[in-house]
Parts: C-alpha cells; structure tokens; sequence
C-alpha cells in the first residue's frame, strides 16, 4: 500500500502524481522504488476518480462497523 | 565486423533506410512496443494509426528488416526480437509502457468470429427477442444449436445458452447466425506483445493494469487514514468535523444512558421515557382497553 | 398516562405496583385518582413484562435525537 | 430514569414542575430523593418545550415497534 | 453539554469524576459552576460504566427502524 | 480525545478555542498538556462550523447502521 | 489528510515514525512542512497500535451498537 499511499498523500496536497514524484517520496521515506510498480501506478490512476474513491471511504467507514455486529 | 559490412552491402538501399528508420525510432522515443497485428484489416490499422497519432507512432514493417534493427541497437533491446510474431508491427511512445497498453486495449472493439475459430471464452446466446420475423431462419438458428421459438410474431431466442465452450472451434452454421444475431465474441485490435522501457521489457501480463483494484485500495487506504487519524484524535481538516461528531455523539450517549439531567439531554430523555410509557402502555391496554387513558 | 409514568416510577424503584402504591404516587402529584383506572392497569400489568417492554423502547429514543438534526 | 418519569407524570397532570413536587412524587414511591438531582432536572426543563420533545418521541415509536420484529 | 464534556474528559484522562475536578476543568474554560448540576453528574454517574454508557447508542433509534430492511 | 473535548467544552461556554484556553481547561483536568497537539487542534479548526459538525453526530449513527442493509 | 497518510506510508514500509522522517517524506512530495503538525501527530500516535486504530471503524460506536438490535 505505500504506493497509494505515497499517492494520496500527493492528490491530498494538490500534486501532479508522476513517476518521479512517486519515487521522490517513497525514496524519503527509505523505501526502494520499484520503477515498474510506479509506472503502473501512474498509469492506473489516470483512469481513477482519486476524489470518487475517498467520498466512498468516508462512507463506507461507518458501515465497516456496523458490519462485524451484525 | 567486416563480415556484416560485407553483408549489409548487398541489401538495397530502401532497405538501409528502412533499418536506420526505425533504429532512429527506437532511439527517439522513450519506450517502443511489438504489436501483433495478424487477422486485422488494413483499414482499422489506419484507423488506430490516426487516432493515437499523438501519443504514439505505429509502424509496419517486414520482419527481417525489424530483426536487423534490433539487432544493430544495445542494451537488451536484441531480445526484443522474441516477441516478433507472423505479422507484427512496431509502436513508439513517449508515454509509459503501461499507458502505452491501455491506450492499445482501447482501440480493441468487439467482432464477429469466424467458422472454425476457437472461442477464446464461453459464447453465449441470452434468452430474449431477435429482430427478425418468422421465417426460415427459425429452423437456421435451431439447427445451429440456438433454441429459438416465435414468439409475439418475432423470432426470439428461448433459452439463454452457452452454444461454444471456450477452446472449442465455432461450426459455420453456428458462425454465421451468431453473425445474424449481431453476437460478435471475438475482440479484436492491436495486441501488445512486450514493451521496451529503459532496459526493462515489459509483457502484457504486467502492463494489465487493474483499475478497479487500485480504486479499491486507495478506498482502503483513505479508510485506513480516515480511521487513525480519528482513533488517535488527530485532527485534519478531512476529520476534524467527525471527531467533533464523536465527541459530541459519546457525549450525548453518556448523557442519555446515565441519565446526566443536563439541558442538552433533555430531549432525548424526555422522549425515551415518552417511547417507553407509551410502549409500556400499548401492552397493558392489550390486557385491558379500561387500563389506559382513552388518548393511549 | 400519568398512570402509566406512576408505575414506571414504581418499577423503577424496585416497588410492587399496587393499586396502593400508584394512589400514592398520583396523589404525591397533586392528581385525583380514579380508583377503576388504577385497578385496571395494576391487573393488565400482571401480565406484563415491563424490563421487555421498556428495552423496545429504548431504541426509539434515539430518533427524537437525530429529528432536530433535521 | 425515575427523575424523568416523575417530571412527565407532574407535566402530563398539569402541574408545575418544581424541586419541591419532584421530590414529593418520588419519595410517594418509595424513592430516596437526591437533591441535587432534582435541582438539576428543574434547571435542565427551563426554557424545554416537553410537548415537543415528546412529539419528536411519536415519530420513533413505529421504530420501537420495528425493532423487535428484526 | 458542558458538564458532561468535562466528565468525558476527565474519564479520557484517567482521572476520577468527582465534584472538584469537574469545578476545576469548567472554571478553567471560564465558565461558572452550578454546584448542584456538578453534584448531580456525579451522582448520575456513579456505577455507570462511562466506556460502556458511551458505545451504546442513545440515540439511533433511525437506525433500529432501518436494521429490519436489512 | 480529551483535546477534543476541551475544543467542544470552550465552544459550548461561549469561549474562543485557543492555544492557552486548551491548555488552560486540560491542565485542570490534571492532564500533561503536548503543546503540539494544543496548536495542531487549534489549526484544524480554524474555519469549521462546530455547530454544523455537530449537528452532523445526530446523522452520522442512522447512516452508519443503515448502510449495511443498501 | 497529508501527515496521516505521510504515518501510514512509513508504518507500511516498517519505519519508524519520527518528526524527521514524517518531514522528509511530506517534502519529498513538495509539501511545506508545519512543524507542530508533525510533531502533534508523534505525539498523538505514541503507544498506539496502527494496525488497530486502523482496522477500528472510526465513530460508528452508535451504528455499532444500535446494529445487534436488528
């Protein structure tokens, strides 16, 4: 997950989410960058509503709850 | 050395170029790719050509002449040449091997199979009407193997069926009504063999990339920030309004299960007493009407 | 449905819910008591589980809660 | 509960809820009274509108009954 | 709200909820105290399990009506 | 959570959220107050209607509970 | 969102989460750091298990409970 995570963190500040930015914070993070999993990555989420994805999280959190009892 | 100049000197000209063109492709673009284009009309080729004529140059060329190139580059682009099928063009691109690969998967566009092809999947036949009226083609589509019936003056297929396995060739009669029905199982395009990157050459199982598991994970992992972030009372501006909500929520729950007599409780107090006289009222008044107020 | 409250105060307080106890308490209030109507209820509410027929209320509360909210 | 059991009882009869009735309806039923419990209820209602917090308690009631058939 | 924010708060802290403590905690935010309400509170919740009194819904009653959809 | 609390504490008394009042109110409360935290909470709710976010809590519990039976 | 998911990158990737690491990884991304912020949330997850503030629906304790009733 620290590629999404790295990606997100990007998109949250308002950043273009490219390879080399990827591979910038992964890598300050002590982290060996993968280039193809970057690569993909970037691929991958130019066809991904990132603001789509976070509304349907803050939903879906609560739901997670309420789940395991019933 | 010697021997390839010697070699090379007896191709013509159009030839040299051709090499030195393509070598000059490789060389100027970031990432090429192996296409295979076996079984695809000259047409669509010209079609995918023009529509991704910003991002990527299609080129077709004899395979030798291909080979050749290759061959004359360094790194480990030589290997490339595994890749090289009957028929196979070469794509160049700016763009990451990954785009490149979808960019390919969306000129694919759904077409009819042919008599004696293999079904690359289960084809199946779904219940419901055809446009066709009564007529020969009721006993055409049955004796392909089609349950088809009238039905509303309409032929209309009975049953949904799977009328080819997967693996399995397609018969010419089942064939051509599946042409008729407009069923067309094969989807056919631009097949990315293996990209060249940067030393790296990437096949398609790689450059498959699964969208809808990436939406996923970023929909765990904005779960997971949501959720700590929370848990830990760490406030951002993405959380802060919920953490607040909590607070106030718990509060109230306190307020209300312990019976705090505070003001900002009072009516939901209140109004739980309400619910439960009125609750226990319904059932005393099930034993005896006379037992409760008439308003009960 | 002040006859109703008496009995829930008696329940509450671990009291027998008596024809006695509800006079008491109504008249505590400052209330008139029909004698019939608090015969009535002592008797229906023999049969009663009052426990029960509080905790299905208990659910209810909530959405006088969540009402101003809208 | 039995502070707001005791407070809806002297409201439903019509009568004003003051520390001093509070207190009378309870101990009637047996009730050990808190003072500062019931100085805190007659404080908490100011300014409450009752009725409308139990008319609110009206729209959870079909919840109520809801809920056990789950 | 104030005095059971300063309840929960202290609870969150680990500390006791006692008639002080919650005088100090509403005075710190400058706001003056009713001693019968502090008394009150405490009074309210002595014996209450707080983690308990908190996780359990007070107010979901939408939620016990919707449940049966479910 | 107790940082938390102190916010809704002040806002409930009519008081500004500040740095000093956190500190003030949480070091009442016999808490070692983080001063990063005290600023950090400060800033996030620079901006945010609290009354809104509250009135948010009362929807939150039904959405929550109701999202499993979608 | 920037700091939490800044956390939750190096906790993925097994790294200690320190003032400085946090930095360095929100710069990589071309972020200015708020030192208060990074140090609040040192702070705030000292002694916390991740995996399990993860996995913990956040706020839907009401939705949690009300949820056994159905």
């Amino acid at each position: 997950m620290e590629y999404i995570y790295a990606a997100l963190l990007l998109h949250n500040a308002g950043k273009a989410i490219t390879e080399e930015a990827i591979t910038a914070v992964l890598q300050a993070a002590g982290i060996e960058v993968n280039e193809a999993r970057a690569k993909a990555l970037v691929a991958a989420l130019e066809g991904v509503d990132i603001e789509e994805a976070i509304a349907k999280a803050a939903f879906a959190a609560p739901a997670a709850a309420a789940a395991p009892a019933a | 050395m010697a021997e390839e100049r010697h070699h090379t000197e007896h191709i013509p000209q159009w030839k040299k170029d051709e090499i030195e063109n393509i070598k000059e492709l490789i060389q100027s673009h970031k990432v090429f790719g192996m296409v295979r284009i076996e079984g695809i009309l000259a047409t669509k080729i010209q079609k995918i050509r023009r529509d991704l004529k910003d991002v990527a140059v299609l080129k077709v060329s004899r395979n030798t002449l291909t080979e050749r190139a290759l061959n004359q580059l360094g790194e480990s682009i030589p290997e490339m040449t595994r890749y090289l099928d009957n028929q196979t063009a070469l794509i160049f691109t700016n763009e990451s091997p990954f785009k490149l690969y979808k960019l390919l998967e969306q000129t694919k566009t759904p077409s009819p199979i042919k008599a004696g092809a293999i079904a690359p999947e289960d084809i199946i036949v779904q219940k419901g009407p055809t446009s066709f009226p009564p007529g020969p083609i009721l006993g055409e589509l049955q004796s392909a193997g089609i349950p088809a019936s009238i039905d509303a003056g309409k032929v209309a297929v009975k049953e949904t069926k799977v009328v080819c396995k997967a693996g399995e060739a397609v018969p010419q009669k089942l064939a051509t009504m599946l042409s008729k029905l407009e069923i067309y199982p094969l989807i056919v395009g631009l097949d990315l063999r293996a990209a060249y990157d940067d030393g790296t050459i990437y096949e398609p199982e790689l450059l498959a990339v699964d969208e809808s598991k990436y939406f996923s994970d970023i929909i765990r992992a904005a779960q997971n920030a949501f959720n700590l972030s929370v848990n830990t009372a760490y406030p951002t501006g993405a959380t802060i309004g919920t953490l607040l909500a909590k607070a106030y929520a718990e509060s109230k729950s306190l307020g209300v299960n312990a019976v705090i007599l505070e003001p900002g409780v009072m009516d939901s107090l209140l109004a739980k007493a309400h619910v439960q006289m009125t609750s226990v009222a319904s059932e005393a008044a099930e034993k005896d009407a006379n037992a409760v107020d008439d308003d009960l």
